[in-house]
């Protein structure tokens, strides 16, 4: 019988510093010890892994690589708790536990020839980074691909690199903002939510995904009312405090709906359902 | 059967227990090697709370190791110390953990000799009600 | 006791003062002999008011239980007086959270009302726990006069009475803007038969009595979440960084957290019993703090909630402080 | 079977762990128990409900040993497992959690333990004050959740076998029990009759999801949460509860992972790290945990998460009463 709760041994291959500082950011790039549990880890984009450091505890965290990569799955780690403080100190080739993967993942397939608009903030791009990936490996099922992302600064920005290549491409259009002023910055100065008004998406046929701060969801929700979004249309992916990831322990309920199991991600139209504190 | 050799755990005060139990050991002064010394800053600085964490890791001894009264560093710890360490003992002794376990003792920075014998004294009684078992974790 | 009519319209007078908030008091509960903390922010409200030996809660708790949340921009606090309805252990928990200035006296309007004793709601569930029906009780000295559904009992104080209640030095509340009923006059004296007897027994005996209540102990915090002197916004029960109380429910945390709270309400404690009457499993604690009570008395001469100017016991010190037991 | 043959029951039931009720200091609590004397059979309920047996207040999930080689060891449990004596609303509560611990992952921990241990119950004749199992699809002969269920009479006990397990226990002693009469039945009945009626409180259920389904802003919850206190008790007393929290527990070699429960009436239980709260008064504890029996169970198993034991009544030290609480839902 499979046992849930077993964590298997990974080890980290690669740690890239994504953001320094007091709200540091790491990415870690792990494989299972175990080779074969390696192939057979599947999983979706938006999906959920219990990271934990053996004798310190366990942590929820989003999975920010692909599917569509094989043979490593990646996670980003804000600096914040005892655990992800511990993480931060983890160096290439140690031993950390992961299970998993949980959650629903985002519904890549319902998906399919549609629009696609993430809008990040912060460590919020992690899910989203997933996502974005896998739509660019699956790039002729879907149709346009916009990426709006921001960050109190431009050494917060998450996955820098990797977002400045992707403006070079042409299969889609990335749209990068940082909160304050900053010399050398030529892209959008102002918060998120400013920053989609202004860019003006259209709710045709598009799915938006949004994941970020509270704070930021609320107000996106709100200028992608304006811009015509049905609830049927916007997709957040939440956290929780989370302990078991399975929908047993009772902590991470929004209403009925556990967001370890029946989420991360929840479309607005179902999250407007449930009566629970969010 | 071998003797029980008991794990004494001892906060120091940097000020004088500690630079007394660093006395002892540079005059050569010999005692028994079962203490593990924790420096503190003061013994004001000692929460209980150190005391019931040792004990429940397995200490079977604790040593608290201040400057005479009168002599602190920060003019007045030792006062608060002792304050907590009177009320403590008399609860660990109600709730029938031995007071023998949980010691205070005043030792200067040039009193080594002391050291040692407190050390030797406090050593001596715990061996004499056996190894603590009352909360060890498990 | 106090006369229920008189009291009703004394906490009335205060609902109704524009400065206060809400009054804290006791109300009949849903079954039975059991009583209800009630705020009263109308005069109706307190109508419900009841006052009599079955209201054991130290409502003192309250004062500081309400979360204090962000408000949204703009909105500023409502800063009214909270009323509450004391007897004289209560008292002293509020002059101890004065003293601690966990409250400011002017946040609270302080009704006294003299008490000579509760009941103990474990006796009475073992007297009387097959009674849902409305139960009345009237203290008539020697005796308990219970009514229960019209019918009429009597029961020796005795049997019934707090455990504390019965050593209670302070009857009448050491701090009130009104008091309510007459000045208890007779005088008890704590002689801590109970902690002495314990003390005359061996170390073994002592832990192996200790033990068989620790082990039990399901670590519910019900003793501190009704304690009014434990009031941290984070218990160190909970603490993660570090931990120093483990989270598994054994023997040895469970006497680790038993010890911490001790230390912590040494010389703040004022022997109201709540905490061993809301135990859920039994565990004697005031037999604990009652000692550590005590020791605080033999050993600094000092007792807690009684002067809201005076300085906590772990905060001064005394260089004449006994030296005893150290080496 | 005859009442004084309960203790030969006892002496073979506990070559298998045998869980009984026992009374310490006033506290009736399920333990492991060898003999019959040690049993407290005339109880009302125990305090503490025995969903511990299957689901320890502290369990070990698995060891392991730090540095350079990790190994993560599970431990083995396989002993079969007996708790005689518990009631039927307690053993009903298992056929509720049943559905949390088995819905998508199976819960390997307490389906074992579940697989493995047979209930025995043990009719309720005389209620206690604050029951209200009545009202809850139970009742005081309830045999959900159990193998067998006793009934006692006057010098006998009634024994109702409800599955192969319960079976299995007759068939190991067959000399211990004998065929009941109609006679037999009848006063069962009559005595579960009498016991139910000895019921004074009541709620009725019915529609009670949908209700407060609208009323989640309603300004009662800020009322009705006023006096809580926000201990533990109503919930590690709660026969259903079943929320818990990981922990490590380890030194600097060596280690166990252990869940432990956990209580949504405690603020940290939905702290974050970032310090964020989303439920950061008692206002949405106590509105929680009576949502998560009454709301958001029953949606998600089609089951109200609540068997009616009135323990949480019975514990609460500020009367925080559920059947109240409903009663004035529905008035509302």
């Amino acid at each position: 019988m499979e046992n849930p709760y077993l964590p298997n041994l990974a080890k980290i291959e690669n740690v890239i510093e994504e953001v320094p500082g007091a709200r540091a950011i790491k990415t870690f790039k792990l494989s299972f010890n175990d080779e074969k549990l390696q192939q057979s880890f599947e999983y979706e984009p938006g999906q959920c892994a219990m990271v934990s450091i053996l004798g310190l505890g366990e942590c929820f965290f989003a999975l920010s690589s692909s599917p569509t990569q094989k043979g490593f799955i990646e996670v980003s780690v804000l600096k914040l708790g005892k655990v992800t403080a511990a993480l931060h100190q983890k160096e290439i080739g140690e031993d950390l536990a992961v299970r998993g993967p949980y959650g629903n993942g985002f519904p890549v397939e319902d998906w399919e020839g549609k629009k696609i608009l993430c809008i990040g903030g912060g460590i919020g791009q992690a899910p989203l980074r997933s996502l974005i990936k896998y739509v660019l490996d699956n790039r002729d099922k879907y149709e346009k691909l916009d990426v709006i992302y921001g960050a109190r600064s431009s050494s917060d920005l998450c996955y820098k690199k990797e977002m400045f290549d992707m403006e070079k491409r042409e299969d889609m259009d990335v749209h990068l903002s940082i909160d304050n002023a900053e010399e050398g910055w030529d892209r959008f100065v102002g918060l998120v939510p400013h920053n989609l008004t202004r860019i003006k998406p259209s709710a045709k046929n598009t799915i938006a995904i949004t994941c970020g701060p509270p704070v930021m969801i609320k107000y996106v929700l709100l200028s992608l009312k304006e811009l015509g979004f049905e609830d049927s249309q916007i997709y957040t992916t939440l956290e929780m405090r989370m302990k078991c990831g399975i929908g047993k322990c009772g902590r991470c309920n929004i209403g009925n709906l556990y967001v370890c199991k029946d989420g991360p991600v929840f479309s607005w139209a179902e999250l407007r359902q449930v009566k629970g504190e969010m | 059967m071998s003797e029980f050799e008991p794990n004494i755990v001892a906060f120091l005060c940097n000020w004088c227990s500690y630079a007394g139990a660093d006395l002892a050991g540079t005059s050569r002064i010999e005692y028994p090697p079962n203490v593990k010394a924790i420096r503190v800053m003061c013994s004001g600085r000692i929460n209980p709370m150190f005391i019931v964490n040792a004990l429940q890791e397995g200490a079977d001894g604790v040593l608290i190791g201040g400057c005479h009264p009168g002599d602190c560093h920060y003019s007045q710890g030792n006062y608060y110390a002792r304050r907590k360490f009177q009320i403590m003992r008399k609860i660990l002794e109600y709730l029938g953990i031995d007071p023998a376990r949980v010691r205070m003792s005043w030792v200067s920075a040039s009193e080594g000799q002391k050291f040692a014998d407190v050390i030797s004294e406090v050593i001596g009684d715990v061996k004499k009600i056996g190894p603590a078992k009352n909360i060890n974790r498990i | 006791m106090a006369d229920l009519a008189k009291m009703r319209n004394e906490i009335k007078k205060i609902v109704q003062r524009d400065d206060v908030k809400y009054v804290i008091g006791y109300e009949k509960g849903t079954y039975g002999w059991r009583v209800s903390p009630s705020f009263a922010r109308t005069p109706e409200e307190v109508d419900k008011f009841i006052f009599s030996p079955l209201c054991v809660n130290n409502l003192a708790v309250y004062l500081v239980l309400e979360e204090k949340l962000p408000l949204p921009k703009g909105v500023e606090e409502e800063k009214k007086k909270i009323g509450i309805v004391v007897t004289g252990c209560d008292s002293r928990s509020v002059v101890q959270l004065l003293q601690e200035k966990a409250i400011s006296r002017d946040d609270v309007v302080i009704l006294g009302v003299p008490c000579s004793g509760v009941v103990e709601p474990k006796k009475m569930k073992e007297m009387f726990g097959k009674e849902i029906g409305t139960v009345a009780i009237e203290d008539k000295g020697e005796k308990y006069v219970i009514v229960i559904d019209g019918k009429r009992r009597e029961v020796l104080k005795e049997e019934l009475v707090s455990e504390n209640c019965k050593t209670c030095e302070y009857q009448n509340p050491v701090i009130s803007d009104i008091l309510i009923g007459d000045e208890i006059k007779e005088k008890k004296k704590e002689s801590y038969s109970k902690v002495r007897e314990l003390e005359e027994k061996s170390t073994q005996e002592r832990w192996d009595y200790w033990k068989e209540k620790f082990e039990r102990c399901i670590r519910c915090y019900a003793c501190r979440n009704c304690c009014p002197v434990c009031n941290c916004k984070e218990c160190m029960a909970e603490k993660t960084t570090p931990v120093w109380i483990r989270r598994s429910v054994s023997l040895s945390e469970n006497a680790g957290f038993h010890i911490m709270r001790s230390l912590h309400t040494a010389g703040r404690c004022i022997g109201c019993g709540s905490c061993e009457r809301v135990c859920p499993m039994n565990i004697p604690l005031s037999k604990l703090y009652k000692k550590v009570e005590k020791d605080v008395i033999e050993l600094f001469d000092y007792r807690a909630g009684l002067d809201e100017e005076e300085k906590p016991l772990l905060s001064v010190y005394s260089v004449d402080d006994s030296n005893e037991y150290i080496l | 079977m005859r009442k004084d043959r309960i203790g030969k029951l006892v002496q073979i039931l506990s070559r298998n762990t045998l869980y009984a009720p026992v009374e310490r200091d006033g506290v009736t609590t399920f333990e492991k128990v060898e003999k019959v004397e040690d049993i407290k059979f005339d109880y009302q309920n125990s305090d503490v409900p025995p969903k511990n047996v299957l689901f320890p207040q502290t369990e070990t999930t698995f060891k392991y040993t730090l540095g350079k080689d990790q190994k993560i060891e599970v431990p083995k449990e396989n002993g079969k497992n007996i708790i005689l004596g518990i009631r039927p609303c307690d053993a009903r509560s298992f056929s509720i959690l049943d559905k949390v611990f088995e819905k998508d992952f199976l819960d390997i921990y307490y389906s074992e333990k579940r697989e493995n241990t047979t209930l025995i119950g043990l009719s309720c004749n005389e209620p206690g004050i604050n029951c209200f199992c009545t009202s809850l699809d139970g009742g005081v002969g309830n045999k959900e959740g159990l193998d067998m269920l006793l009934t006692a009479l006057e010098d006998e006990y009634f024994v109702e076998v409800a599955t192969d397990k319960g079976k299995a226990i007759i068939e190991n002693s067959p000399d211990l029990f004998s065929d009941a009469s109609d006679e037999h039945a009848k006063k069962k009945d009559e005595i579960n009759k009498r016991a139910e009626s000895l019921m004074k409180r009541r709620i009725s259920v019915e529609g009670i999801e949908e209700k407060l389904d609208k009323i989640f802003d309603d300004d009662l919850w800020n009322e009705v949460s006023m006096k809580c206190i926000g201990c533990s008790v109503c919930t590690y007393l709660c026969p259903t509860c079943h929320c818990f929290d990981i922990q490590d527990e380890a030194t600097l070699r060596e280690g166990r992972r252990i869940r432990v429960w956990d209580s949504c009436s405690n603020p940290e239980y939905t702290l974050q790290a970032s310090g964020y709260n989303p439920r950061p008064a008692r206002i949405n504890r106590v509105r929680n945990r009576i949502y998560h029996k009454y709301e958001y169970y029953p949606k998600n198993f089609k089951v109200i998460a609540c068997v009616g034991c009135g323990r949480c009544i019975d514990k609460c030290s500020v009367n925080m009463d559920i059947v109240e609480v409903l009663s004035r839902v529905k008035e509302i």
